[in-house]
């Protein structure tokens, strides 16, 4: 209940300290800073779950368009947390569920949940499918291996995204680590369902993955989503689901520190890393892909002044990779970020998740700056 | 109208560039002040820069010598202030180029031939003219202040002591001027006095423009002294002092002229005379304009006070050079041009005295004198500071 | 209007019945003893306007008074500080034949706050009178340098756009920056106070601070040249006499090292100078005047250092404090001014000083002394001084010192200059985005045809809101 | 003017574009609240509309039509709403949101100045000025806020302005009617563009009249700002001392050696605060850990020069603050960042709940021991409790000096719990009113924010003066209807 959250909001000290980040005072809001109206900021939408809980308006499709623009990506948290002391998210987390409740999400995500309800996937394919991209590649189902391989609906699916998980499952062999995949047994991680505020359905998967983990006596994970990581790590356990997780990125830069992991060089470049959200602020990973990066003879690591705590989201977090409510254009975050790349002169945007991934690569075609920069999977560079 | 007298100052006036320094700088230790500027009792005209954009426009036919231009131009005290704080000094004689006392002195003459002068002064004038004195007095009760002592008449002794219009007639003067020729006397100086044949030395005459009589009462004088054989002058009266010593000589006067101040300082410097006082006595000095700044006689007065023991000699802010006009200089003394009431220039430079934290103003001028006993009486003030002449002060030092 | 029509001026007895028979007068000697300014022939040649009344107020009160009176009858007021004026200053100029002279000097009060540091002064209080009154309490006043002798208080804010350079303006700016608050006439005759205290603040009697909490409304009675109200009081900040002055010179050399020497002290924090003049005369070597100003000797020694550093980083050598130095070096003193010209009888003026942007004072010298071969450079000068001074970081003083010769009297050469070179001096430094220093007087005509459009008519909207009569000062600015 | 709703809505669009522009309430409820307007409980009005414009010849198109159709416009830079200036105080105006007016137009390194939009934050501007060893001279707030909505508030800085005087000194302004507006040396037709660098030329000082005007007198769309150069060494230190008295004395002295870069009092509560991130504020224990080994009251001192002035400087401070009975103490790393100017850790005295009742006044120095004791008194009166711990309050106290002159800015913070029920807020209310009552009137503390309780200290004829200066500005009354500050 939002009402639940009346003292949080109430807290809210409509300071702004949302909109940009300390340190550095760069604009750090995804909608924010494509909509601009504070409407479309925390210290906005605050206002707007307060001025419901004085009954001075109601949660209606009005506000929707401010709700689901937000991605999630705990920018305005990182900020007000340690200043104000206010967890904007989880207000906003909220006012996702009680729009749910009420039905007033909007068109794009109800298609969204629906496909996730009738296909168990957002991309309407038949779960017979889900194994398919790990077809002519050795690559055990899970059979008492130490780890399960978790790669989720986009490493199922995408076809990018069917790249990174293979050269994902392709380093991980190389590392000399005992893992399995689900396959076609697989089952949605639910992260971005519980962010668009379907709680039911996502406990529904959730209790799904848990049994069927649990049946296959699986005791730990590696994901390939940092979504799914952030699902596994931080929600599961509230239904009893305790394993141990980590992002392939924790994986690997262990691997490579302990020398299990042998490293071939590349060519001299300089490559920048994107932080991915449910990687980053969400869970504090900010190391390893740098660990990794650094491993790496030839690569020259060159920050964003957006980086770790303060990265700048690609847009996609919150669902909106699938719902796009966010929508496209030349103020949407993932090409604003293409561009900070190319400023700090790197060639390559390194980063570490499947959906960071798709919108930057999307961006850099939309900016035509595929001859300034590409993308790459940390697992790319391994290979 | 008659303008000759200015003419002649014509090049220096228009030299002046009216930065209105010559006002005075206000609250300066080193710097004078004009009585009237200091005052606010006149316009920019009364201030010598007023006064030399006066003269400019009158030389340049502008406007015309008038009644209230007289009244405006009376009210200087010809203390000069402003001769000593204007910068443009003429490297030469070491006087300024533009030279207001003197600019006000020669209007002041065209006034005079132009008969534009305002009554008060009209009224001295015409009582030296007639009486020989401003207090209408016959000529006979000139030696009166010298009945009943042994003061003799002048006959060969070294030095004739004149007392002037102010130690013969006004009653403070008198004073004075029995204390300083028994002083002297009693000090040894062989002294003699002209007493009903003094004649008026007519310095003030002079500074409020009347050439003419000052000329006769010069020659009378001279030949008077000469005929007596004369040879050297003690003068009680700075104004005195100054007339004999700056305007005589252009009559043909050839006469060592003293301020008695100098005579004293000269007997005292090393004498065992004063008996040691116990107790400290505060005390400060006021210098006349016609012995300070006109004549340059700043050391001797703060000798003799700086010999007798018991004595704390305390300077006032604005002294010496930059010493505060008591208002009694340039005729004022007898026509108060200048008026002021509670802003005259003797009770503001008075509070100033009080400032130091004396008990006794000191003067050497029977005219300053005077100004400050009216003071005192107007602020009430008689209970807090005496007002001594030098002489006064070492005759008790002296009876102890 | 002949002279009798002017011994009953409209207005004669009721101000008399104001301010008493003695403080009011029509005499025209009287009046026209208001016409004349220092160096004033320079540049305009004869004397100004004769006002038709010259009266002296002895109280804010009574000036109210006078103002409403000269509302009702349309006859314009100039008012007057201490007329020092160093040039041409508006008053001389402005109204008709009727014009109420306002002498101020009657208005001489000072009060002095130890405990909350500041000091309350009126408009005619002579500006080294308000420094020594100061000085004596073993404080600090921030007022002009050059005429401090001459101006009053109202005089200088009114006059002096920004309130008058302070003798160490190159590291406190202006004497605005130091005003807590003005009393204030305005033009209708209504009394008002700004800033943070009596006069803003029901329950304050003391000035706290220059803030009333809105809008800065001290801020636009200075340098109004007296057209948007007359000021009668005006409060301080005072500072702490420092116990050390220490003035130097450093002999800096060429062009090169001069400026990169200079460009350096003045981006130096904090500074370690209170004043820095630099100056050279004709060809010869630059010089640094600079004066150190600290509370205790380590502090004066550590500044000294740091100040002579820099200097000798950039080949400056101290110099011996020659006469002929000194006398340059005093050439912002009206006072050595007269020693200087008139013994010698000959006259000297400034050319083409203006504040322009800091960074390119050199240039602008460099096109200045060009433009003054070109145009009077003819004329006997013996003498001619360039000189820098810093006006805070951004900014500085930059001109042109002459000093003509014997032959040359002050009309001569004013005339000859007005002719030839003002109105190209004025497009020059205007190039530069400069003014003729902060002086109403000089630039008072410049200053109006500057102002851009929107800038004029606001200026012209606010007197009309201030003062509809146009009483005071009209056509200043030609407004 | 309603019916015409739509047919302004397409004007604006046509001059700020679809996306720059919306009336739609969700968009419009942030707008009306901020921490004044809810602590306050006041009810602000809906605006019509919220515009977001980019240049300033679209600034101008929008003033120009408010006057053609009477709107009233808010003006807002950044938008860090606590104070209550921003609001659309009468219903049915146009919200002027500059955020995106947020261009730093040039740095310059010679005349160290700053040419910038309202919508620049002063950290975005420190962090550009830092790259040319500049530094901002900021106001003591966070740095999200902006310079040129300080000037338009007030100017309080802890930096001391003898050295540093008029941080704003040149402004490009759209008046009221719609006309660009140059003040200082940029008011030259031709040659203001070659140096908007100098405060005081042309005439009367403009500048400052736009300063604390809260946007009565026009729109500020450019704005020249003074930087200081960074000294080769910067250094901050404290002084603890036991008492307040002492602590003040201190600064008073050492303040008028004029050598300090910044110079502030806080007792140690608000260190505490300061020091604590709010969730550690939180945490049980933790506060009072620290309020152990703070001292009562610190003087933070800001100095800069070379190595050995620094070390000099230090010296005299130590043996000034020494005389008084101050200790030196180390500085924790949140309280050198507040006395480096502060930001986020500023943002920490509204912790842990940030609710606050702020008393704030200027007044001479003398006379804070004792304001300090009557808020003292009055949240031991009203019973006060901390909001965290339920114990009875003590509020947190800083001290700024105004200039060199024996004025400071005093601010002090009684917190609260916003989210609690009226009837617990209500005794803070009381609380707050009873502390301002007696500061305004016994000392006569004046405001440094326009606000209604400025607006009721005014005299009359200064009232009326400002009133005037609003008509002749803005004789349409377009700019800030109803607001507490409104010149009507």
């Amino acid at each position: 209940m939002l009402t639940d959250y009346r003292s949080t909001i109430y807290h809210c000290l409509k300071c702004g300290a949302c909109k940009q980040a300390f340190d550095i005072y760069m604009p750090i809001c995804p909608s924010g800073m494509k909509y601009g109206f504070d409407s479309h900021y925390a210290i906005g939408r605050i206002s707007l779950a307060r001025a419901i809980i004085d009954g001075e308006i109601n949660l209606d499709t009005a506000l929707m368009h401010r709700v689901y623009t937000c991605t999630h990506c705990g920018a305005c948290d990182e900020q007000c947390h340690n200043a104000v002391g206010v967890d904007p998210l989880r207000v906003i987390q909220e006012l996702k569920y009680e729009a749910v409740d009420k039905g007033l999400i909007p068109p794009e995500v109800r298609d969204y949940l629906k496909n996730m309800n009738v296909y168990g996937n957002p991309y309407m394919l038949p779960a017979e499918d889900r194994g398919k991209w790990a077809l002519n590649l050795d690559i055990k189902s899970f059979a008492n291996q130490e780890y399960l391989f978790y790669v989720g609906d986009m490493g199922s699916y995408d076809a990018l995204g069917q790249q990174i998980a293979r050269s994902v499952a392709k380093a991980l062999e190389a590392a000399g680590i005992s893992f399995g995949i689900l396959g076609d047994k697989e089952v949605t991680d639910g992260n971005d369902i519980n962010l668009v505020g379907e709680k039911g359905l996502y406990e529904y998967f959730a209790t799904a993955n848990i049994n069927l983990f649990k049946e296959l006596s699986i005791k730990k994970i590696i994901t390939l989503s940092p979504h799914a990581y952030n699902a596994f790590k931080n929600d599961y356990p509230a239904w009893g689901g305790d394993f141990e997780v980590q992002h392939y990125s924790q994986i690997l830069a262990q691997a490579i520190s302990n020398k299990k992991l042998k490293v071939k060089g590349i060519e001299k470049v300089k490559v920048t890393f994107h932080d991915p959200c449910f990687l980053g602020r969400h869970n504090k990973e900010y190391d390893a892909p740098r660990q990794i990066l650094k491993a790496i003879p030839g690569v020259e690591l060159v920050e964003m002044e957006r980086s770790r705590n303060n990265a700048l989201c690609c847009g996609g977090g919150g669902g909106n990779f699938f719902t796009d409510m966010l929508g496209s254009g030349t103020k949407s975050p993932s090409r604003i970020r293409v561009h900070e790349a190319i400023d700090t002169g790197a060639k390559i945007i390194a980063t570490t998740c499947p959906k960071c991934f798709n919108m930057l690569d999307d961006a850099i075609k939309a900016e035509n700056a595929e001859d300034q920069i590409t993308i790459k999977d940390l697992s790319q560079f391994l290979l | 109208m008659e303008t000759k007298h200015l003419n002649e100052l014509r090049e220096n006036i228009f030299k002046c560039m009216g930065c209105g320094i010559c006002r005075g700088v206000w609250e300066r230790k080193d710097e004078a002040m004009c009585p009237v500027w200091a005052t606010c009792l006149g316009f920019e005209d009364s201030t010598p820069r007023g006064r030399v954009t006066v003269a400019q426009d009158i030389l340049d036919g502008v406007i015309d010598y008038s009644m209230p231009l007289a009244e405006s131009l009376y009210r200087c005290t010809d203390c000069a202030c402003c001769a000593t704080t204007c910068d443009a000094m003429d490297p030469a004689t070491g006087k300024p180029i533009v030279d207001v006392p003197k600019i006000v002195v020669a209007s002041r003459m065209d006034i005079v031939e132009n008969s534009l002068v305002p009554p008060p002064v009209r009224n001295y004038l015409k009582a030296v003219y007639v009486n020989g004195n401003p207090y209408k007095l016959p000529q006979e009760d000139r030696g009166k202040w010298a009945k009943g002592t042994e003061i003799p008449v002048f006959s060969g002794q070294d030095y004739l002591f004149y007392v002037g219009d102010v130690g013969s007639y006004d009653e403070r003067g008198q004073k004075m001027a029995r204390s300083v020729a028994t002083l002297l006397i009693r000090l040894g100086v062989s002294l003699g006095i002209l007493g009903n044949n003094e004649l008026s030395d007519g310095n003030d005459v002079r500074v409020v423009g009347e050439f003419g009589l000052f000329q006769h009462l010069a020659e009378s004088n001279i030949s008077t002294f000469k005929d007596a054989g004369v040879r050297k002058i003690i003068s009680l009266d700075p104004h005195s002092y100054n007339a004999f010593k700056n305007h005589y000589p252009q009559f043909g006067a050839n006469f060592e002229v003293f301020h008695y101040t100098q005579i004293l300082d000269d007997i005292i410097r090393d004498s065992k005379l004063f008996k040691a006082k116990g107790n400290n006595i505060k005390l400060t000095y006021h210098d006349p304009c016609y012995l300070g700044r006109h004549n340059g006689l700043y050391e001797p007065p703060r000798n003799i006070l700086n010999k007798i023991p018991g004595l704390e000699l305390i300077e006032m802010d604005r002294n010496k050079k930059s010493a505060f006009c008591c208002g009694g200089g340039g005729g004022n003394f007898f026509t108060d041009m200048i008026g002021g009431e509670t802003n005259s220039p003797n009770r503001i430079r008075l509070r100033e005295a009080l400032d130091t934290g004396a008990h006794i103003l000191a003067v050497a001028c029977p005219l300053c004198a005077k100004m400050f006993e009216d003071a005192i009486k107007a602020e009430n003030l008689e209970a807090r500071l005496l007002i001594k002449d030098i002489s006064e002060i070492v005759q008790e030092a002296i009876q102890g | 209007m002949t002279e009798s029509s002017r011994n009953n001026h409209p207005l004669y007895s009721e101000i008399r019945s104001i301010v008493g028979p003695e403080h009011v007068t029509v005499d025209e000697f009287s009046r026209r003893a208001y016409t004349r300014a220092p160096f004033f022939s320079m540049g305009a040649g004869g004397r100004g306007k004769t006002p038709g009344i010259a009266v002296r107020p002895g109280s804010t009160e009574e000036i109210a008074e006078i103002v409403k009176l000269a509302n009702k009858s349309r006859i314009p007021i100039v008012p007057r500080g201490g007329g020092g004026s160093v040039s041409p200053f508006p008053p001389l100029y402005i109204g008709g034949d009727d014009n109420i002279l306002l002498d101020t000097q009657r208005l001489n009060r000072i009060n002095i706050d130890t405990e909350h540091m500041t000091v309350t002064a009126e408009c005619g209080v002579i500006l080294s009178a308000l420094a020594e009154t100061v000085r004596k309490k073993g404080f600090q006043v921030h007022t002009v340098d050059v005429p401090i002798h001459m101006d009053s208080v109202g005089g200088v804010l009114s006059g002096f756009v920004g309130g008058g350079e302070p003798s160490d303006m190159a590291t406190s700016g202006t004497m605005n920056n130091y005003l807590l608050g003005l009393k204030v006439v305005l033009p209708t005759g209504e009394i008002i106070q700004t800033g943070g205290g009596p006069g803003t603040n029901i329950h304050q009697e003391k000035f706290l601070h220059r803030d009333a909490g809105g809008p800065d409304m001290t801020g636009m009675f200075i340098g109004d040249g007296g057209a948007f109200g007359i000021k009668t009081e005006a409060t301080f900040n005072i500072f702490p006499q420092p116990s050390i002055y220490l003035p130097g010179i450093t002999d800096m050399g060429g062009d090169e090292n001069m400026w990169k020497a200079f460009d350096e002290l003045v981006k130096t924090a904090p500074y370690p100078y209170t004043r820095l003049l630099s100056f050279r005369e004709g060809n010869g070597p630059w010089y640094f005047v600079h004066v150190i100003r600290a509370h205790s000797q380590e502090e004066a020694d550590a500044k000294k250092k740091i100040l002579q550093d820099i200097c000798r980083k950039n080949g400056g050598k101290a110099a011996t404090v020659g006469d002929q130095i000194m006398q340059i070096a005093g050439m912002f003193s009206a006072r050595r001014l007269g020693q200087q010209t008139l013994p010698v009888g000959s006259t000297m003026t400034y050319f083409g000083e203006a504040l322009v942007p800091k960074p390119r004072s050199l240039e602008y010298l460099k096109e200045l002394n060009a433009l003054l071969d070109e145009t009077v450079g003819d004329l006997d000068i013996y003498k001619r001084v360039d000189f820098v001074v810093p006006y805070l970081r951004a900014t500085t003083i930059t001109g042109i010192l002459l000093y003509f010769g014997k032959g040359t009297t002050r009309d001569e050469a004013s005339q000859r200059m007005a002719k030839t070179a003002v109105k190209r001096m004025e497009e020059l430094f205007t190039k530069y985005g400069g003014w003729t220093e902060t002086h109403q007087g000089t630039s008072f005509a410049h200053t109006a045809s500057a102002w851009s459009p929107t800038y004029k008519s606001f200026m012209q909207t606010i007197k009309k809101t201030l003062d509809p009569n146009d009483i005071l000062m009209p056509g200043l600015w030609r407004i | 003017m309603k019916k015409d709703k739509n047919k302004i809505k397409q004007l604006l669009v046509s001059i700020v574009g679809q996306e720059n522009i919306s009336g739609e309430i969700p968009d419009l409820i942030p707008y009306i609240r901020d921490s004044y307007s809810t602590m306050m409980g006041r009810n602000i009005p809906l605006p019509d509309f919220v515009v977001m414009p980019e240049t300033v010849d679209e600034v101008q198109k929008i003033v120009l039509l408010a006057n053609d159709y009477l709107i009233p416009i808010y003006p807002r830079s950044i938008g860090v709403n606590i104070a209550g200036s921003a609001l659309p105080y009468k219903e049915g105006g146009i919200v002027l949101d500059l955020k995106r007016m947020n261009k730093i137009l040039e740095i310059n390194e010679d005349t160290m100045t700053a040419t910038i939009q309202p919508g620049v934050t002063w950290g975005q501007l420190r962090k550009e000025a830092n790259k040319k060893k500049l530094d901002i001279i900021p106001i003591g707030g966070p740095y999200q806020t902006s310079p040129v909505g300080n000037h338009l508030l007030t100017n309080i800085t802890p930096y001391s302005s003898k050295y540093h005087c008029d941080r704003a000194m040149t402004l490009k302004v759209i008046l009221p009617n719609g006309k660009i507006l140059r003040t200082g040396s940029w008011a030259s037709e031709h040659g203001g563009d070659a140096n908007p660098y100098f405060r005081y030329a042309y005439g009367p000082d403009i500048t400052g009249m736009f300063r604390g005007s809260l946007g009565n007198f026009g729109i500020i769309v450019e704005m020249v700002e003074r930087l200081r150069p960074v000294a080769p060494v910067e250094k901050e230190i404290v002084f603890g001392f036991k008492e307040l008295g002492p602590c003040l004395k201190a600064l008073q002295a050492i303040e008028r050696l004029e050598f300090t870069r910044t110079c502030q009092v806080y007792n140690n509560i608000l260190s505490a605060h300061l020091c604590l991130a709010p969730h550690r504020i939180k945490e049980p224990g933790e506060r009072e850990k620290l309020l152990a080994k703070l001292p009562p009251y610190q003087l933070g001192i800001g100095l800069g020069g070379t190595e050995e002035m620094v070390a000099l400087f230090e010296k005299i401070t130590a043996e000034e603050a020494g005389k008084r009975g101050g200790y030196s103490v180390p500085v924790e790393l949140e309280l050198e960042s507040v006395a480096k100017g502060a930001s986020r850790a500023i943002m920490h005295m509204y912790a842990p709940l940030s609710g606050f009742a702020a008393i704030i006044g200027c007044l001479p120095i003398t006379h804070v021991a004792e304001i300090n004791d009557i808020v003292k008194e009055a949240v031991k009166k009203y019973d006060v409790r901390d909001p965290l711990t339920g114990e009875p309050q003590e509020h947190e106290l800083i001290v700024i000096p105004y200039d060199r002159s024996s004025t400071v800015y005093v601010e002090q913070e009684i917190l609260y719990d916003p989210a609690a029920d009226r009837a617990t807020l209500e005794p803070v209310m009381q609380c707050l009113r009873e502390c301002y009552a007696k500061i305004v009137v016994q000392y006569g503390a004046s405001h440094t924010i326009p606000n209604k309780t400025l607006m009721k200290m005014l005299v009359p004829s200064y009232g009326e003066l400002l009133v005037n200066f609003k008509k002749m500005v803005d004789p349409n009354g377009i700019m800030l209807p109803g607001g507490p500050y409104s010149l009507e």
